[in-house]
């Protein structure tokens, strides 16, 4: 469903990503791996269109989208869960979620996604209309993650889900991916954390310094010393 | 490489030349019998190069002021009040810069830890509270009235050369310290504030110190300026005085040297331009002449927005961009 | 200075007070949301202000409306005015540098100034009013009253209360909100950012319209310089009131006019435009990002 | 066996709002050291640079430069005592040429006078000295790539001829070639005997490079030793590749 082609992007004059290719299929949990810096975060800022390539290709249900504006891009079912939350710190948890549903289509379902959002975070429903600021981090994340998902995402993807949170909470938002996932929504994690990723993980890509380096499923890829070098220079 | 170095080279004769060129130009002027209308309208052109250099080097630093015809008005306040008390001449013009200078630091200390549009802000406020002293406290600055300034030189062409004098000591004096140690650090807290304070410089000190030669100068023209028109009172603190350096030096290439000239040759032209058009203008229309005066300021303003969305570092960078070789 | 005040004087000021605290309401409102969304100070937003006067002016002199009905024609013309400014000049010099910014609304400034001038000539209008000879009389605190002032009092309830629930319970206000706080995580949600910057900057000069016209009921105050000061001073509160606060703009406007009025009354006319710049430097002087103000854009 | 120490942190606690970025971190640089500061995304390490340098004011702990207090001091006090580095996204003065750039290192960051003129000289000596290309001293550091920039960094750091050197994230964005450049630059500084203390989050970097290592993770440190004594410890592995907790799948 998505396919990324070749792309190289840059900040100003500085290329952050060369030729970099991957894709996805419908259905799938596909993580992107990589150390700190290694242009993960360019890339799905790339593929919102946030940043626009410089060569290559992004296609989405074979509709070429890396030249459209992002509320486009949003608007076909791609939806980022951004890294660091970023949430709207002064509007209510009931709020951010109705700007989840903000494309015409979602909000038609709204009611409905609310439902299922807080099956799978009830504390979201108890705190809805507490100012999001006022949620503590691992809350603040499941709203982000909830708010993505308001949006009936065809391909939901996410930015470091885990970073700076506590390994219970981590434990919790990997578990609600799967069932996420298993409600029919495909997912593109990209993650610092190798282990947890790839153990809910169909394939990964590993990228360092800007470069698709390896790709493959999840045991393969955990059992390649490449890995462990690209992370602990062992 | 060698015809990159050559090109340089002989693109400095210019740059050397031009000003030479331009003085040369100028000296003379009052010597071939034009009418003193002519030569006071030149004056006032340099009194706008030489008070929008002052902005211009403050700018230079990263702080723009909106209120800078505060300085303006201290150097004229000071001057006229001591001249007419003490009947001592010129020594007022010094005491007017350093009373201006003074209140330079006073803002400054107010300024330096500002963004900036409170900068803006605040600058423009203080102006504005010296009009409203300056009208309350009548028995000193005559209020709404004003002050008659008594006359230092005896006609329009002794004060043409002495303003030209003060902008050619102006633009040299910020010549020098842009070239200088001080200049670079000005230069430097303007590009990135935070990385400028890591390499060693002492932001607040530098600031400052802009603030003060800026408003030195600025109070030393104003001074000049306010026996070169005989007359002050609080309009002196006012928008127009304040945006008047604005405008020019955005024009005309904001933190350059040559700016605040391309600046106010142009807005020169123009309002010779339409002073020769008026005539005809009222001709086909005499109601015009009630609204006449506007034109050229609302012809200023499109430009400044044209010259912004265009050309956002304003004509003397884009000129210098067309006609010298990349570096 | 007389500083015996008597009970009417005070009524007197208070109303005054808010009567003026009306007009920094709407225009720190307009200023405050475009700031929210755009992060720009339109420091030209008094002219958009006269310019809204104008309009209400000529539509009830040609077309014989009432007023408080042009109002509406001069919201719909200076919103149409206020988006074309955006996306025109703005939205090209948006992000470029901070400086270009300001002195671009520096430049609008003159341009809508002069180009009024030319127009209109710098003649001081007032728009007439139907009930402009009209009194109310209060028993209790024995005072008459003009009833334009009780009509702008309303007219000013209404539309700031239209403008809070636009901003607070409808789509597009959550997306204007949405916009402010997190410009980036906006546009993930699928909104087009642009068109907020622009709709914004429309709404911001609608509201400026409003001021203009009820100033144009109240004084004979309609000549093109006569935004300038307002709009800084409307600037002033909303440093005061806490930038991107939309309350702070309501409760800062009001508070300012009353302030205003008490300090004429007690200090004389020369201190009024002064007042606001000194209390502005002292907050900055002890707060440099205004009172409630964001750490860093 | 001990050096003399040069800079001692201790106990330094930093939060942003409610985040606590650093929490009670206590180590020791000694002199001609180079200690690398590591770490997962978000440990705190930067922060904990910015603190040294004093772009930030920790909430409490105090900081020792050669046996003084320096945690009240600015940035560009203590740039001029001998503390200087390069930030992780290369910043610079944009409209100004590589050398000028330089060259306020020599002139501002550290005591005495010097022309300007002198200083551009100087300016060229460091520049080389990091080997930055001969043609693009007149650039523009605007024009310049992330690679170039970064040098432009580092010399300008040098030129200050500091005691300690910060350095933050030196190969981040670089491709391989000019990562493994950038390495064989800081050796060549660390063999003119200036202390460094580097932020790095990729274990490799440090390896052949550091003296001591100290390792970060959710603003606490939670080891200190060599670079292999580090990367064999259990808790390491674990931040950095992250705990499995169940191995069922």
């Amino acid at each position: 469903m998505l396919e990324v082609d070749g792309v190289s992007a840059s900040y100003g004059n500085v290329q952050i990503l060369w030729n970099v290719s991957l894709n996805v299929k419908e259905g799938e949990i596909v993580t992107i791996l990589g150390p700190n810096g290694a242009g993960k975060t360019t890339l799905v800022k790339t593929i919102l269109g946030l940043l626009h390539p410089n060569s290559g290709s992004i296609k989405f249900f074979d509709k070429r989208i890396d030249k459209l504006p992002t509320y486009k891009i949003v608007d076909i079912g791609i939806v980022l869960v951004p890294e660091g939350r970023e949430i709207f710190p002064k509007m209510t948890v009931y709020e951010n979620l109705l700007l989840g549903a903000y494309t015409n289509a979602a909000e038609k379902n709204k009611d409905q996604s609310l439902e299922t959002i807080f099956q799978i975070f009830p504390v979201l429903k108890e705190r809805r209309k507490q100012l999001a600021q006022t949620l503590s981090g691992g809350e603040q994340q499941m709203l982000a993650i909830a708010r993505g998902l308001m949006s009936k995402p065809k391909l939901l993807i996410m930015d470091e889900p885990s970073l700076g949170l506590a390994p219970m909470l981590v434990q919790k938002i990997f578990n609600s991916m799967r069932e996420i996932n298993e409600k029919g929504v495909t997912i593109l994690l990209v993650e610092q954390n190798v282990h947890r990723a790839l153990e809910i993980a169909d394939r990964g890509y590993l990228l360092e310094a800007g470069k698709m380096v390896l790709s493959g499923d999840w045991n393969e890829l955990l059992a390649n010393e490449h890995v462990k070098k690209a992370y602990l220079g062992l | 490489m060698k015809t990159i170095s050559n090109l340089r080279i002989n693109l400095k004769v210019p740059r050397v030349y031009l000003p030479v060129l331009l003085l040369a130009t100028c000296l003379p002027i009052p010597l071939f019998g034009f009418s003193s209308f002519f030569v006071f309208v030149l004056t006032v052109t340099f009194f706008n190069i030489s008070y929008s250099s002052s902005w211009n080097l403050l700018a230079y630093s990263g702080q723009a002021s909106f209120g800078h015809a505060a300085f303006l008005g201290i150097g004229g306040y000071t001057t006229a009040i001591f001249t007419i008390r003490t009947s001592i001449p010129w020594l007022g013009l010094l005491l007017g810069a350093m009373a201006s200078a003074f209140a330079g630091i006073l803002v400054g200390l107010t300024c330096v830890k500002l963004r900036e549009w409170f900068l803006a802000l605040v600058t423009l406020g203080f102006s504005i509270i010296l009009v409203a002293f300056t009208r309350e406290l009548d028995w000193l600055t005559g209020g709404v009235h004003g002050l008659a300034v008594p006359s230092l030189l005896p006609s329009v062409n002794h004060y043409y050369y002495g303003m030209l004098a003060l902008t050619v000591f102006s633009i040299f004096i910020i010549y020098l310290i842009l070239k200088s140690k001080t200049g670079l650090a000005f230069a430097a807290i303007r590009e990135n504030e935070l990385e400028a304070k890591a390499t060693g410089i002492d932001v607040v000190k530098y600031k400052l110190l802009a603030f003060t030669i800026s408003a030195f100068l600025a109070g030393l023209i104003g001074a000049f300026y306010a026996h070169f028109m005989a007359y002050i009172n609080d309009q002196i603190y006012g928008l127009d005085y304040s945006f008047l350096p604005i405008i020019i030096s955005v024009i005309g290439g904001i933190g350059t040297i040559e700016g605040p000239i391309i600046g106010s040759a142009l807005l020169r032209f123009i309002s010779e331009f339409l002073r020769i058009i008026e005539p005809w203008a009222l001709k086909i229309d005499p109601v015009v002449i009630l609204i006449y005066d506007k034109i050229e300021p609302l012809v200023m303003g499109v430009i400044l927005v044209a010259v912004i969305i265009l050309m956002p570092k304003g004509i003397s960078p884009w000129l210098r961009k067309y006609l010298m070789p990349k570096r | 200075m007389p500083l015996e005040i008597s009970l009417s004087t005070l009524v007197q000021i208070v109303i005054w007070g808010l009567i003026n605290g009306c007009i920094y309401v709407l225009l720190a409102s307009g200023l405050n949301l475009i700031f929210g969304v755009m992060k720009v100070v339109n420091f030209a937003h008094g002219e958009f202000m006269i310019l809204g006067g104008y309009v209400s002016y000529w539509v009830s002199i040609y077309a014989g409306l009432n007023p408080y009905f042009s109002i509406f024609v001069s919201i719909g013309v200076i919103g149409i005015v206020g988006v074309l400014t955006e996306r025109v000049c703005f939205r090209r010099v948006l992000g470029t540098s901070k400086l270009n910014e300001i002195v671009l609304s520096l430049g609008l400034i003159y341009v809508l100034q002069n180009a009024m001038s030319v127009l209109w000539t710098d003649k001081e209008r007032q728009i007439s009013s139907p009930f402009e000879f009209i009194t109310v009389h209060f028993e209790i605190i024995n005072i008459n009253m003009r009833l334009d002032l009780l009509i702008v009092i309303g007219v000013t309830v209404l539309i700031m209360a239209g403008f809070y629930i636009l901003i607070k319970r409808t789509k597009i206000g959550r997306a204007i909100r949405a916009t402010s706080q997190n410009r980036s995580a906006a546009m993930l949600m699928g909104i087009n950012v642009e068109y907020m910057d622009m709709f914004s900057f429309g709404l911001g000069t609608a509201l400026a319209a409003t001021a203009g016209t009820l100033l144009a009921i109240l004084f004979p105050a309609l000549y093109p310089q006569a935004g300038a000061m307002p709009a800084l001073k409307a600037f002033t509160i909303i440093v005061l009131g806490g930038l991107g606060s939309t309350i702070g703009a309501i409760v800062g406007g009001l508070a300012y006019g009353l302030a205003e009025s008490s300090a004429i009354a007690i200090l004389g006319g020369t201190w009024r435009d002064a007042i606001a710049f000194a209390i502005l430097i002292l907050v900055l002087v002890i707060r440099p990002t205004g009172l409630f103000g964001e750490k860093e854009a | 066996m001990t050096r003399p120490l040069l800079l001692s942190v201790e106990k330094v606690t930093k939060s942003f709002g409610g985040l606590i970025a650093v929490k009670n971190v206590d180590f020791q640089v000694e002199q001609k050291e180079i200690v690398g500061l590591v770490g997962p995304n978000g440990a705190g390490k930067s922060t904990l640079l910015k603190i040294i340098n004093r772009f930030y004011r920790q909430d409490t702990g105090t900081i020792m430069f050669e046996g003084k207090d320096i945690s009240r001091l600015n940035s560009h006090q203590v740039c001029r005592m001998g503390i200087s580095g390069t930030a992780q996204i290369a910043q610079a003065f944009p409209d100004m040429t590589a050398i000028e750039n330089v060259s306020i290192g020599v002139l501002f960051g550290k005591p005495g006078r010097t022309s300007v003129n002198e200083a551009k000289k100087k300016a060229v000596e460091v520049l080389r000295f990091v080997e930055f290309s001969e043609n693009k001293m007149e650039t523009l550091a605007k024009n310049l790539n992330i690679a170039e920039l970064r040098r432009v960094q580092l010399a300008k750091a040098l030129a200050t001829d500091p005691k300690l050197l910060l350095l933050d994230e030196v190969t981040t964005g670089l491709g391989h070639l000019e990562g493994e450049r950038a390495i064989e630059i800081i050796r060549k500084i660390r063999l003119r005997g200036t202390t460094i203390l580097m932020v790095e989050h990729i274990m490799k970097v440090i390896m052949g490079l550091c003296d001591k290592v100290i390792v970060l993770d959710h603003g606490e440190k939670i080891a200190e030793g060599t670079p292999k004594e580090v990367a064999n410890n259990e808790a390491v592995i674990r931040s950095y590749l992250g705990e499995s907790s169940d191995c069922s799948k």
